[in-house]
């Protein structure tokens, strides 16, 4: 069993996932005043997903993502003044504006990409694990997708790969009910994406994605599993997006309260907070300076990324080969 | 009794597989001596002269300029003046309906190079000419960023009465190439080495450019070794050398980069052709080439300057210096730096004289070593 | 056939679409138990059932997982009018909830019996409502020590035969202990294991790591068991009957010279510092206090505490009733109740 | 020293040296080593033609089979080059893209840009193509230039054993994602190969032969047929300049250009469908950049629109032959 979080590892925790909230919250807020270009799909409500996972890796290990990343480049260590910037389509951008909220990368921290294709980062992440396992370090690889790219044969296909390789990969089905607009009970042939585990020979986990203790522990272990050579785990995550789909999404196909609900009993934040104000291990004391410094932060970054340049004319044509 | 000879199209090197037929020298009617040229024959783009290796008279003219003709076609036929011409037409009708040109195979099956190590460096060379009781060797060394077949026009008919060597040198042609080698002792050493590895206690050298340094270098470091020195615009006889053409020549990673650089070397700059281009970037494109080249350029001529005057070296061998009137690379006021030897300064001629001016080179270099 | 009784019997089969998913799967090697080998196990157990003359069962609805499987294979029409097995009417939010509201439905619509599929978990959730009810508990995987591994046909058999009253009560069916357990006001009960923990967080859940227990009570502990119990089960066996229980006080097997080998789950056998342990009588309340970590019932992480909380666990000999199959089978065989002849009236 | 080998051993000399050099290298696929987890030999068949023998005994652990998954191990491929390996990965027959081009044309070949020139994918897809093995329809086709339509991608054609080993070797040593297609029909076309590693620079176009009369630009297998049309033609007096642009992507369009600006006549000739074509490619782009120079309307020799037959007698007609050629090269040498 995982040693027991630090003060300063609780702290971080908090710190991750309400940074992830605030930059979500925000990213909608100016969304829907039309500032913000193209598409956006928000992490909201699923901030113990991404934090409980990405604080078992180091710089090294890898994560693919999938088009609601932002939750997990925040977590992976991507710098959110640079991801917002990006949202706006500015030059300072992560990707220098090239990208946009779909495709935020930074492979120095280790983030292999959010990803527009549904089901793309599976095949991906094998690679980056393989490339770890013959180079003998002991990093592993982060497979997140949705329930939707659960039935997408790219992650079949990964699953299988992973295990005929033994590779370090945790595949993380992060279960939010909805492929879109579809509901999972529907377009998923069988009640747990867990259970699709033994059909590619790996462990099949599920657990309470709105608990970031539970997700923090059941990733843990796996990812010691993969370190330590016993190949891939898929680590189910029940949880559940706040927003629709992408921003503008009414979300009439859902019902009525339901978030509403969610919000109200089982945050991932709020029971975080409950849970170790009430046991003394964090103050309230603790939790508003976070909150004090994060909003602060997410100010920032808003009007560093509205003041900042827009990518340049030369701008279109750099960056599609190394060398051509 | 009266003979009639046929002339055919030579085979000049090792992958001369046809040539193009530029003008006739000699017109029918004409009395022909041994050595006197014919006919200019044109291949790869660098022409030469078919020389008679008989007497007699030039009665046909079989082929016709701009012809293109495999090595071993009937070009004309040279008889005395007696031979009838039903005898000389009956020759040429018999020989168009044998003649079969070579295939690719055949070709093939000359003269092949051989390899031999020398301390850790393979060496590629091609000996023609049988090994003759009494007659000393001639070993024909290249220049920087050269090979064997920078003798392609010399190589063949210097080899009549003489056993010939050309070697690739390290770094060069099919040699090894990085062998971190950056001074003319330095292969000196190696053509020493080759010399022992091949059995040859005492040569005529031949060298060309830096091969002309190398033979320098050779004869300092083993005088017993060397018969005498034929030098071809050489290297090792002076300061200046054109830096611009050594540095272009090192970087040039494409056929447009290199093609002005290879123009320096000949007086003709039609003679740079894609192909011969193409040839060179395949060498550049080995491993190992552009750090030999790269080391040896810096060792030798770094900043445009020779770093090595060798005249004194030669201690007393019969020296021939060779040079072209006009070449870019290494100036011709250099061909006076030997006292005593005899010196050829071959007008109109650029650095790549021993193969634009073969024939007068072959001369040259056949009378001086005998 | 046996047992005419004037009402028609109920049985109420619960199977939980959620067990057999936790984090044992990664920690140890329990097996992943598919949800399709449980609707065949109630399709199995229907037919047992029905053998022995249960004509109303009624099933548990889930998500489709397990239900729609069973629709399928009984090419039920969903007209709950229609004869066969119904699915109780009832909201279904696929948490632990659905058991507890099953169990109840069931209860009060008269079932005489409950097949209940699933670990220790499911069977404790089934324990706190089922009242006098007995259980036909059948487990669903590697990784349990309260029901049984056995066939389902055989298990509706004997339920139904339990059910009907064919065979009596004190012949087909056992009293089992019950673990309670408050906490800083909370109650809840266990069926086999009640393990204090000094891991911080409810977390994954599932206990796996040794060096975290600190202390253990058990109703029962066979010697060759499965999970937490097995430690207490090689100190000395308690059997199911048995008035007792154990109490085992562990210690980082470093610190002890007191040591036991056990299998603490599947595919994990692991070495455990006994400190001491002690038989645990009826009704005599333990407390422990001054410590923080969570308390873990049948395996399960549930509660955590603080160094402030007041622990109290006791052994209740009043715990859950059980189908004995062995015994309420052997008991059909001896009168007979499943044989007839070529004639006999249905 | 250069001695002839078979395109094939090429190939396979130039994965042996690279993988000898660099022990980032890998080879991954079906079968390249073929026999893992059977009870046989390890490496039974080193690809399905063989093309890979001996690599998995001279290169332990680096010669992977992989599951019949396209989508997994090519964007296992691509992963892994994101990650430091340089992986070539065999795609066996690029008909088979269909079932794995999501990884290759939106994953690989748009990191680049997507993150804003952060990462580096420098993979190797190795595949065969080209008609003329009665493989039919979904084992024949010849799609370069869906690839070379893709930013972010470069294509390679090599057409003889010295341009397929040098330009394997820059393949692999290449910093971007590189597409590099065999003719199955050259694998056993003996030419001269250095023993020595080499590379062949990407957008250098072959001037394979000379001449003045007509440009012909082909790729692949059919520089070898243009090689057939021109001696023939050299027979009747019309010199063929031959150009092989060897690389699609990039496309050394100087080349090309100087040529026509000279001949003032094209042919280009390209075994893939005539639409949206390399023919059509370079013809447009002459048209747009040397229409003054043009001495006769371009003439495309290509495959018509059809999918590859299967009979033989069907894929003859199918394959452009060295007489439709020389029939184009007249036409526009006899245009007035």
């Amino acid at each position: 069993m995982s040693s027991p979080l630090t003060r300063e590892g609780l702290l971080q925790a908090y710190r991750t996932m309400r940074t992830i909230r605030d930059f979500e919250e925000r990213v909608h807020v100016d969304f829907a005043t039309g500032e913000i270009p193209g598409f956006v799909h928000l992490y909201a409500g699923e901030e113990a997903s991404a934090t409980g996972i990405c604080m078992h890796l180091n710089r090294d290990d890898y994560i693919a993502s999938t088009h609601r990343g932002h939750g997990h480049c925040i977590a992976k260590g991507v710098d959110p003044v640079g991801m917002m910037a990006e949202i706006w389509g500015k030059r300072t951008g992560t990707c220098k504006g090239k990208g946009g909220s779909m495709h935020i990368a930074d492979l120095e921290v280790g983030m292999l990409g959010a990803n527009g294709i549904v089901g793309g980062g599976g095949p991906l992440i094998c690679g980056t694990a393989l490339a770890s396992k013959l180079r003998g370090t002991n990093n592993v690889g982060i497979c997140f997708f949705g329930d939707g790219a659960s039935n997408q044969g790219t992650i079949f296909e990964a699953m299988n790969l992973a295990t005929v390789w033994k590779l370090p990969v945790i595949f993380v089905a992060e279960n939010n009910g909805y492929a879109e607009a579809t509901s999972s009970n529907f377009s998923v042939a069988v009640e747990n994406i867990a259970d699709r585990a033994g059909a590619f020979g790996m462990p099949g986990v599920i657990v309470d994605g709105f608990d970031f203790f539970a997700v923090h522990e059941a990733a843990g272990e796996a990812i010691r599993r993969a370190r330590e050579g016993h190949g891939p785990t898929l680590l189910e995550v029940k949880l559940s997006r706040y927003y629709g789909h992408f921003e503008g999404d009414q979300q009439t196909y859902r019902a009525p309260g339901e978030v509403q609900k969610l919000r109200d009993t089982k945050d991932c934040l709020m029971q975080f907070a409950k849970r170790v104000t009430s046991r003394g291990e964090l103050s309230m004391a603790d939790i508003e300076a976070i909150d004090r410094e994060v909003k602060t932060m997410i100010d920032d970054s808003v009007v560093q990324a509205k003041a900042a340049p827009l990518p340049l004319p030369e701008d279109l044509m750099t960056d599609v080969y190394v060398s051509y | 009794m009266s003979a009639i000879f046929t002339v055919t199209m030579p085979k000049w090197g090792l992958s001369m597989q046809e040539g193009k037929v530029n003008l006739w020298l000699k017109e029918v009617g004409d009395t022909i001596n041994p050595g006197e040229e014919i006919i200019e024959v044109e291949s790869e783009k660098i022409s030469g002269a078919v020389e008679a290796a008989t007497s007699g008279v030039l009665r046909r003219q079989v082929a016709q300029p701009d012809e293109v003709l495999p090595v071993g076609a009937l070009l004309g036929v040279i008889a005395d003046a007696d031979v009838s011409d039903e005898l000389i037409d009956d020759l040429v009708t018999r020989f168009q309906a044998e003649f079969v040109p070579p295939t690719e195979d055949e070709a093939d099956a000359g003269p092949q190079t051989q390899t031999v190590q020398v301390g850790g460096v393979q060496l590629r060379y091609l000996k023609l000419g049988a090994d003759a009781a009494g007659a000393v060797p001639l070993l024909l060394i290249h220049g920087f960023g050269g090979d064997l077949n920078n003798w392609l026009f010399n190589h063949e008919p210097l080899s009549a009465s003489r056993a010939v060597y050309a070697l690739d040198l390290p770094g060069h042609g099919s040699s090894t190439k990085d062998t971190g080698i950056a001074s003319l002792d330095a292969l000196a050493e190696v053509v020493v080495g080759f010399m022992d590895a091949v059995g040859i206690e005492c040569a005529h050298l031949a060298g060309h450019s830096m091969g002309g340094g190398v033979c320098l270098a050779v004869t300092r470091r083993a005088p017993q070794k060397v018969k005498s020195l034929s030098l071809i615009a050489s290297a090792g006889l002076g300061a200046e050398i054109n830096g611009g053409y050594i540095d272009g020549f090192v970087a040039a990673a494409s056929r447009n980069a290199f093609k002005p650089v290879l123009q320096q070397l000949y007086s003709d700059a039609d003679l740079v052709t894609r192909s011969m281009i193409d040839d060179m970037l395949k060498y550049k494109r080995l491993e190992g080439v552009e750090a030999a080249l790269t080391k040896l350029s810096a060792g030798l001529f770094a900043g445009g300057v020779q770093s090595e005057q060798l005249a004194s070296a030669v201690s007393g061998k019969p020296v021939l210096v060779i040079w072209g009137e006009h070449d870019r690379i290494i100036p011709a006021s250099h061909a006076s730096a030997i006292p005593g030897a005899t010196v050829k300064v071959l007008p109109g001629q650029g650095h790549m004289v021993q193969l634009e001016a073969a024939s007068e080179v072959n001369k040259l270099i056949e009378s001086f070593i005998g | 056939m046996p047992a005419k009784s004037s009402r028609p019997t109920v049985v109420g089969i619960i199977a939980n679409p959620a067990s057999g998913r936790d984090i044992r799967r990664l920690t140890s090697r329990a097996s992943v138990f598919p949800n399709a080998e449980k609707a065949s196990m109630i399709v199995r157990a229907i037919a047992g059932l029905e053998a022995a003359g249960v004509r109303d069962v009624l099933v548990m609805p889930d998500n489709g997982s397990i239900s729609g499987i069973v629709f399928r294979a009984l090419g039920l029409s969903g007209d709950q009018t229609a004869a066969g097995p119904r699915f109780v009417d009832m909201p279904v939010d696929g948490s632990a909830a659905d058991t507890l509201r099953a169990t109840e439905h069931m209860c009060e619509a008269g079932a005489t019996a409950l097949i209940v599929l699933g670990g220790d978990g499911t069977h404790r959730a089934v324990a706190a409502r089922c009242g006098k009810v007995p259980l036909l508990a059948l487990s669903t995987g590697t990784n349990n020590a309260f029901p049984e591994m056995r066939e389902a046909t055989v298990a509706g058999l004997a339920a139904g035969l339990v059910a009907s009253g064919a065979v009596p009560p004190a012949a087909g069916v056992r009293q089992n202990k019950l673990l309670r357990v408050s906490c800083d006001g909370r109650d809840d009960i266990a069926l086999v294991d009640v393990c204090v923990t000094a891991h911080p967080y409810v977390g994954s859940r599932a206990v796996w790591d040794c060096a975290q227990v600190e202390d253990l009570f058990v109703t029962f502990a066979g010697a060759d068991g499965i999970g937490l119990s097995a430690i207490a089960g090689q100190l000395e066996p308690v059997s199911r009957a048995a008035l007792h229980g154990l109490h085992v006080r562990c210690a980082l097997p470093a610190q002890t010279p007191r040591r036991v080998l056990a299998a603490i789950a599947p595919g994990l056998v692991a070495e455990v510092g006994v400190r001491d342990y002690s038989r645990l009588m009826p009704h005599v309340r333990t407390v422990l206090t001054g410590r923080s970590g969570t308390i873990a019932l049948d395996g399960e992480r549930e509660i955590e505490f603080d160094a402030a909380s007041h622990i109290e666990v006791r052994l209740d000999p009043h715990g859950p009733l059980t189908i004995d199959v062995a015994a309420t089978l052997t008991y059909a065989a001896q009168h007979r109740l499943l044989r007839g002849y070529i004639g006999d009236a249905a | 020293m250069a001695r002839k080998i078979t395109y094939q051993q090429a190939i396979n000399e130039a994965l042996d040296q690279e993988m000898s050099r660099d022990p980032s290298v890998i080879v991954m696929g079906e079968d390249v080593a073929g026999g893992a987890g059977a009870p046989g030999d390890d490496d039974a068949w080193g690809g399905v033609l063989g093309v890979t023998k001996g690599l998995y005994a001279k290169h332990p652990g680096r010669v992977l089979d992989t599951p019949i998954s396209e989508s997994g191990y090519v964007g296992a491929a691509v992963g892994a080059a994101c990650n430091g390996l340089r992986p070539v990965a065999e795609l066996m027959f690029i008909d088979f893209m269909g079932v794995c081009f999501d990884q290759i044309f939106n994953q690989a070949a748009k990191f680049r840009y997507m993150f804003g020139g952060k990462a580096k994918t420098p993979v190797v897809i190795r595949a065969m193509y080209g008609a003329g093995f009665r493989a039919a329809a979904q084992h024949s086709q010849c799609l370069y230039n869906i690839f070379t339509h893709i930013p972010g991608l470069k294509v390679v054609i090599p057409s003889n054993p010295y341009d397929a080993k040098g330009l394997l070797i820059q393949s692999i040593r290449d910093n971007d994602p590189v597409i590099f297609l065999e003719h199955k029909a050259l694998y056993t076309m003996e030419g001269d190969v250095p023993e020595e590693s080499y590379v062949v620079p990407f957008g250098e176009a072959a001037v394979v032969q000379e001449g003045d009369d007509v440009t012909i630009v082909a790729m692949g297998r059919m520089v070898n047929y243009a090689k057939d049309a021109a001696a023939s033609l050299r027979k009747r007096g019309i010199q063929c300049e031959i150009i092989d642009p060897r690389t699609t992507s990039p496309l050394d369009t100087d080349t090309i250009l100087e040529s026509v600006e000279r001949t003032g006549r094209l042919v280009v000739v390209d075994e893939s469908h005539p639409r949206c074509s390399m023919a059509s490619d370079i013809s447009g782009f002459i048209a747009q950049e040397a229409f003054g120079a043009l001495k006769a309307p371009i003439q495309m020799v290509t495959a018509p629109h059809v999918p590859v037959p299967f009979a033989a007698s069907l894929e003859e007609l199918y394959i452009p032959s060295p007489a439709r050629i020389e029939e184009a090269v007249m036409k526009v040498k006899e245009y007035r």
